[in-house]
């Protein structure tokens, strides 16, 4: 359980559509020895407005001792993330939370939705570099082509070859939903693990597919959290059956196994 | 003349602590949760999370919201039980060479004696620190906090089954804080710690739902910090026994603050959240400020404030 | 169905306000002082700075302070005496089409019911707010308002004099806020408003004196704004009168929130300070989700929450 | 009493001291109707932290409706004017306050120190600009020739040629106070009026002056603000034998006759 609170450099800024942009952040201890799946707290600013760190996937890991970050501009927090030029410095916590556990068996199958792509990016460039599964597929969803192409092109250059799209309106790849794709790709026969990060509800869906086929199926979970450190116990999730205590995402996730968890 | 090292250790009841930075129940876990980012033997001491005698599951989800400098929790009161505290989480404690205090919680003066009784013999526990903001069944669910003879008896309860320092901690949603204190030290109490925190709400103009699953929670933070110094200041010139100052405690400056009000220690609760080392720096701000004001001791500090 | 002007009126005691958006004693003035930057018109109403019997120079100064999220602030109630206030003031008020209420605050029972006696005939004023935070010099300083007896007592003073609706505005500084509104509705009062300032206090570390000559002040701004909210939210449901929420509401949302835990109307304070014009922001941006949530009428949102 | 409120766009930012800034300001309402002496109320970004609105005097105004202020970077709020680049936005509240007279009678001598040099620019214009005095005499101060030297040569392009300069560690001018400049200059018989802006403890200094020499003097004084614009009551200062009500600084002010506050 390394972890280290450092005052990281902005390396680099792009803004990759209106909303969307990825930071490289040199953190060389974090880089170090940080894991898929993943997160770091970061604050963009001193003061008090916004008061708390804000969670993010560790998106990539390079061997400079750099990590980026990709995310959404939402509400304060992001605004002010996304206001940083490159030599400007932000301070991380980080890496925090368990991970995904990359040996699972059968064919893997990573599903993104949104910014839950982030994380799956490091997890394919790990499965990829540690050429652990027989077969390597990536479905990816999003709005719109603008928020998808740029990433997808990142997944196609690392080597992916199984990747498909789907958008919400239909400019890139399937008009629908990724979970749309599964259902057409993955034959029930097969054995599969499959990743899943991205809004609630496609988690949900993920996963009650997953179930119904009997694949393994990790879900990195999202919650309010104030610490990511394990200190407030704010980052409570109910356990399936909503029996037992409840879990906390920063410390026994952000990862889950998809049945330990509730699915409300 | 220069101050090199000013004195920084201050006492509460017989026990003295290596400064007076301690951190807050609640905010930092059971202490190794901070061990990557604070030397945590340079700390006054430690509060752990409050313990009771039964584990507790806590509220449901959302347990936590983002204020205007501040925050909201309703965690309720999560945590393993005072049997698994002791067998897991005090050999760690032990080892870090600093005060330990055990924030403890009930539902009823039993518990609290009970509690009491199975902390205050365990090695390495220097202080036991009650939380009096838990409702009491008995009567309905009011605080103890809210009202001086609940809150005298709870101290009752607890002194006479502790051998260490007792130090009550205090509710701020209530009329007049040092009555309460008041009865708290008649009670038996060796200090008295405040603020717990204030009642608060907030809601999701979307959903149309409260943001806290238990609907209120506890306001947290630099926007309680004016109401916590007010209480300490009127608290440490009610009462004879040393107070401890909690409330959005951010930096060295705010802590002493709270020392020039009249606190003995500081407690730094979601400070932590924020920035990880915030109470190492807090040692470091307020040794520095000594040597600035060639203080040699910090006792010239506190109670020092100039009306 | 998408409608096109949602009706925004609420209705205190008789009188019907065009909106529930009012403005908190203290924070605008005389109401002129606002011209520049609000159309004074489309306001639900003005409340004026507290009127006393006799003028008041106030505190010494500093007189107020900034906080995380807020400020602390001890005017000291300075004001120029209800006579001059209603030979000065009331002409231009008068002109605006608005409602004018006025915010009165006494030492005693008599000096409430003199105010009362003295407002309430005059032309163009609606209703009235009492200030019950100020001090009962014959109980040795204690506010009226943290005694459910003399808020009580205050309200019956003032009602029995006031031609117009009496709106009682409550202090947060109690252990229990439904008691003294229940006090007070039982003394007749026709809506409570609140909160009023929470009790607060700041440090110079340099000069180890009070920032605010007077020691303690008044906090408000968005910092308190989760208090005030659980306060109305507890208050709506222990009173049959309407309640005007108020306390750190700076924008539409805000005033949502504080609507949606069952107030009536609401009124803004220090967001006026920091944008002149945030009142009407506020009306506006009311509207704007009336017709995004298809809400045909403001009483579909009032006491809304979903628990 | 016109006032406005308005998004003024950063025309110019200058860095004339390692603390001290200029910015230019397009506000042409308020450009079109500022007296010497008033000031504006600033906020610098929407958010609480820092909550309120930071006064600073109107340093220059411009026939093509920009406004100048200049401030030193003390704390929060000019730390964030001072993170401004042209073209971002800040909302202005002003023209407020009262302004200078500039019907003194006699010989005009304006006394600056530190930032209170601000509002003496806009005032030593307006006299050049209205030729009102017979003579028009300038006296300024601060602890560093950096810290003085843009602004009066500033002064001294705007056609002040009676300029006198002092600094406290003598890099500039006169080795010491603005104080010791006034007691050589200025010849007792004479009739002076004396405008003067800066430190408390020099302003002071200043007024002692006037009142032994019966001199008319005028003041600008500083206090905290809430408001601005006379809602809050935040700003009072006791009047001179502390007797009566309170001036308030924003209204009232924020400039006086010396002879009307108390000098504590
Ligand atoms: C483990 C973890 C990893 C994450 N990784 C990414 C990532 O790689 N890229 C990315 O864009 N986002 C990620 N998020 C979500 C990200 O933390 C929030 O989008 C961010 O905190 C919003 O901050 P804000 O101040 O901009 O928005 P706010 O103004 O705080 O809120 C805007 C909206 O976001 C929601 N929100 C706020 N904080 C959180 C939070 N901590 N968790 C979930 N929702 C929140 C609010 O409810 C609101 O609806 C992650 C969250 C978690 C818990
Ligand atoms: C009418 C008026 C005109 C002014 N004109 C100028 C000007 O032209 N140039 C300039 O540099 N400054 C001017 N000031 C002072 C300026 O307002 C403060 O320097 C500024 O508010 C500091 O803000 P901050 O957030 O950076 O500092 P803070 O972090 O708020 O405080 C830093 C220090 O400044 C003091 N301070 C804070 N606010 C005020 C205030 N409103 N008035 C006085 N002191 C304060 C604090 O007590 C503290 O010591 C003027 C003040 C007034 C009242
Ligand atoms: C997430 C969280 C959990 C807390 N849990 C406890 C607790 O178990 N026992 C207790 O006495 N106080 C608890 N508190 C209160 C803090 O110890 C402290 O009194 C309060 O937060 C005010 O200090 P702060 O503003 O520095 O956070 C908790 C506070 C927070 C924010
Ligand atoms: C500078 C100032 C002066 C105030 N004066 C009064 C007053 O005269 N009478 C009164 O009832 N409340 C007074 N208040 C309290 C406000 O009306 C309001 O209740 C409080 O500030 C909380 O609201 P806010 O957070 O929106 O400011 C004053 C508040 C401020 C900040
Ligand atoms: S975020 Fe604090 S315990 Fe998980
Ligand atoms: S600053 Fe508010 S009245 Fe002067």
């Amino acid at each position: 359980m390394t972890q280290y609170q450092t005052l990281a450099e902005v390396v680099k800024k792009e803004q990759i559509a209106a909303d969307i942009f990825r930071l490289t952040l040199r953190a060389p201890e974090i880089a170090g020895c940080a894991r898929p799946g993943q997160f770091v707290m970061v604050r963009a600013m001193a003061g008090i407005d916004p008061l708390l760190r804000r969670p993010f996937s560790i998106h990539q890991v390079s061997s400079e001792g750099n990590i980026q970050i990709l995310f959404k501009r939402l509400g304060k927090g992001t605004t002010l993330l996304a206001r940083l030029e490159a030599g400007e410095q932000l301070d991380l916590v980080g890496p925090l939370g368990n991970g995904f556990d990359l040996n699972g068996p059968g064919k893997v199958c990573l599903v993104g939705g949104g910014m839950g792509i982030a994380p799956l990016y490091f997890l394919a460039r790990e499965f990829l570099r540690q050429s652990i599964p027989p077969r390597l597929t990536v479905m990816l969803g999003a709005r719109t082509r603008e928020e998808l192409v740029t990433v997808a092109n990142d997944f196609k250059d690392l080597g992916v070859n199984d990747l498909s799209l789907a958008t919400d309106d239909g400019t890139l790849g399937h008009h629908g939903l990724v979970l749309d794709l599964m259902g057409r790709q993955m034959a029930r026969e097969d054995q599969w693990s499959v990743y899943t990060c991205g809004p609630h509800p496609m988690m949900k869906a993920v996963a009650e597919m997953a179930r119904q086929n009997e694949w393994l199926c990790s879900v990195s979970l999202e919650t309010m959290m104030a610490c990511g450190i394990s200190a407030c116990l704010g980052c409570a999730i109910p356990r399936a059956g909503l029996n037992g205590n409840y879990l906390h995402v920063c410390k026994d996730g952000p990862v889950f196994d998809a049945g330990e968890v509730a699915w409300l | 003349m220069a101050v090199d090292k000013p004195g920084l250790s201050v006492k509460i009841g017989d026990i003295s602590f290596k400064n007076p930075v301690l951190t807050a129940s609640g905010t930092f876990g059971y202490g190794r949760e901070f061990e990557p980012f604070v030397n945590l033997h340079r700390l006054g001491g430690i509060v752990v999370k409050g313990i009771s005698l039964e584990p507790r599951r806590g509220n449901p989800p959302p347990r936590i919201v983002e204020t205007a400098g501040g925050m909201l929790n309703a965690i309720g009161l999560e945590n393993v039980g005072v049997q698994r505290f002791i067998d897991e989480k005090m050999d760690y404690l032990r080892g870090i060479g600093t005060r330990v205090i055990v924030n403890i919680l009930g539902d009823s003066l039993d518990d609290y004696s009970l509690l009491a009784e199975k902390v205050s013999g365990v090695a390495g526990i220097s202080a036991i620190e009650v939380n009096i903001s838990c409702p009491n069944v008995k009567k309905g669910g009011v605080a103890f906090g809210t009202d001086a003879g609940m809150a005298r008896a709870v101290t009752e309860a607890v002194c006479s089954k502790s051998a260490i320092p007792v130090i009550v901690k205090l509710s701020p949603n209530v009329t007049d804080i040092t009555a309460i204190a008041k009865a708290v030290e008649d009670g038996g109490a060796h200090a008295v710690s405040l603020i717990n925190t204030l009642l608060g709400m907030a809601i999701d103009i979307r959903s149309k739902r409260p943001r806290l699953a238990n609907v209120v929670g506890g306001l947290s933070g630099p926007a309680i910090k004016p109401v916590a110094l007010r209480m300490v200041w009127q608290v440490a010139n009610a009462v004879k026994i040393p107070v401890i100052g909690i409330g959005g405690i951010t930096t060295a400056e705010d802590a002493i603050e709270f020392l020039l009000a009249g606190a003995t220690a500081i407690e730094v609760g979601t400070a932590n959240f924020v920035d990880p080392s915030a109470t190492e720096k807090i040692v470091n701000g307020i040794e520095q400020y000594l040597i600035a004001n060639k203080m040699e001791n910090i006792n010239q500090l506190i109670g020092g404030l100039r009306i």
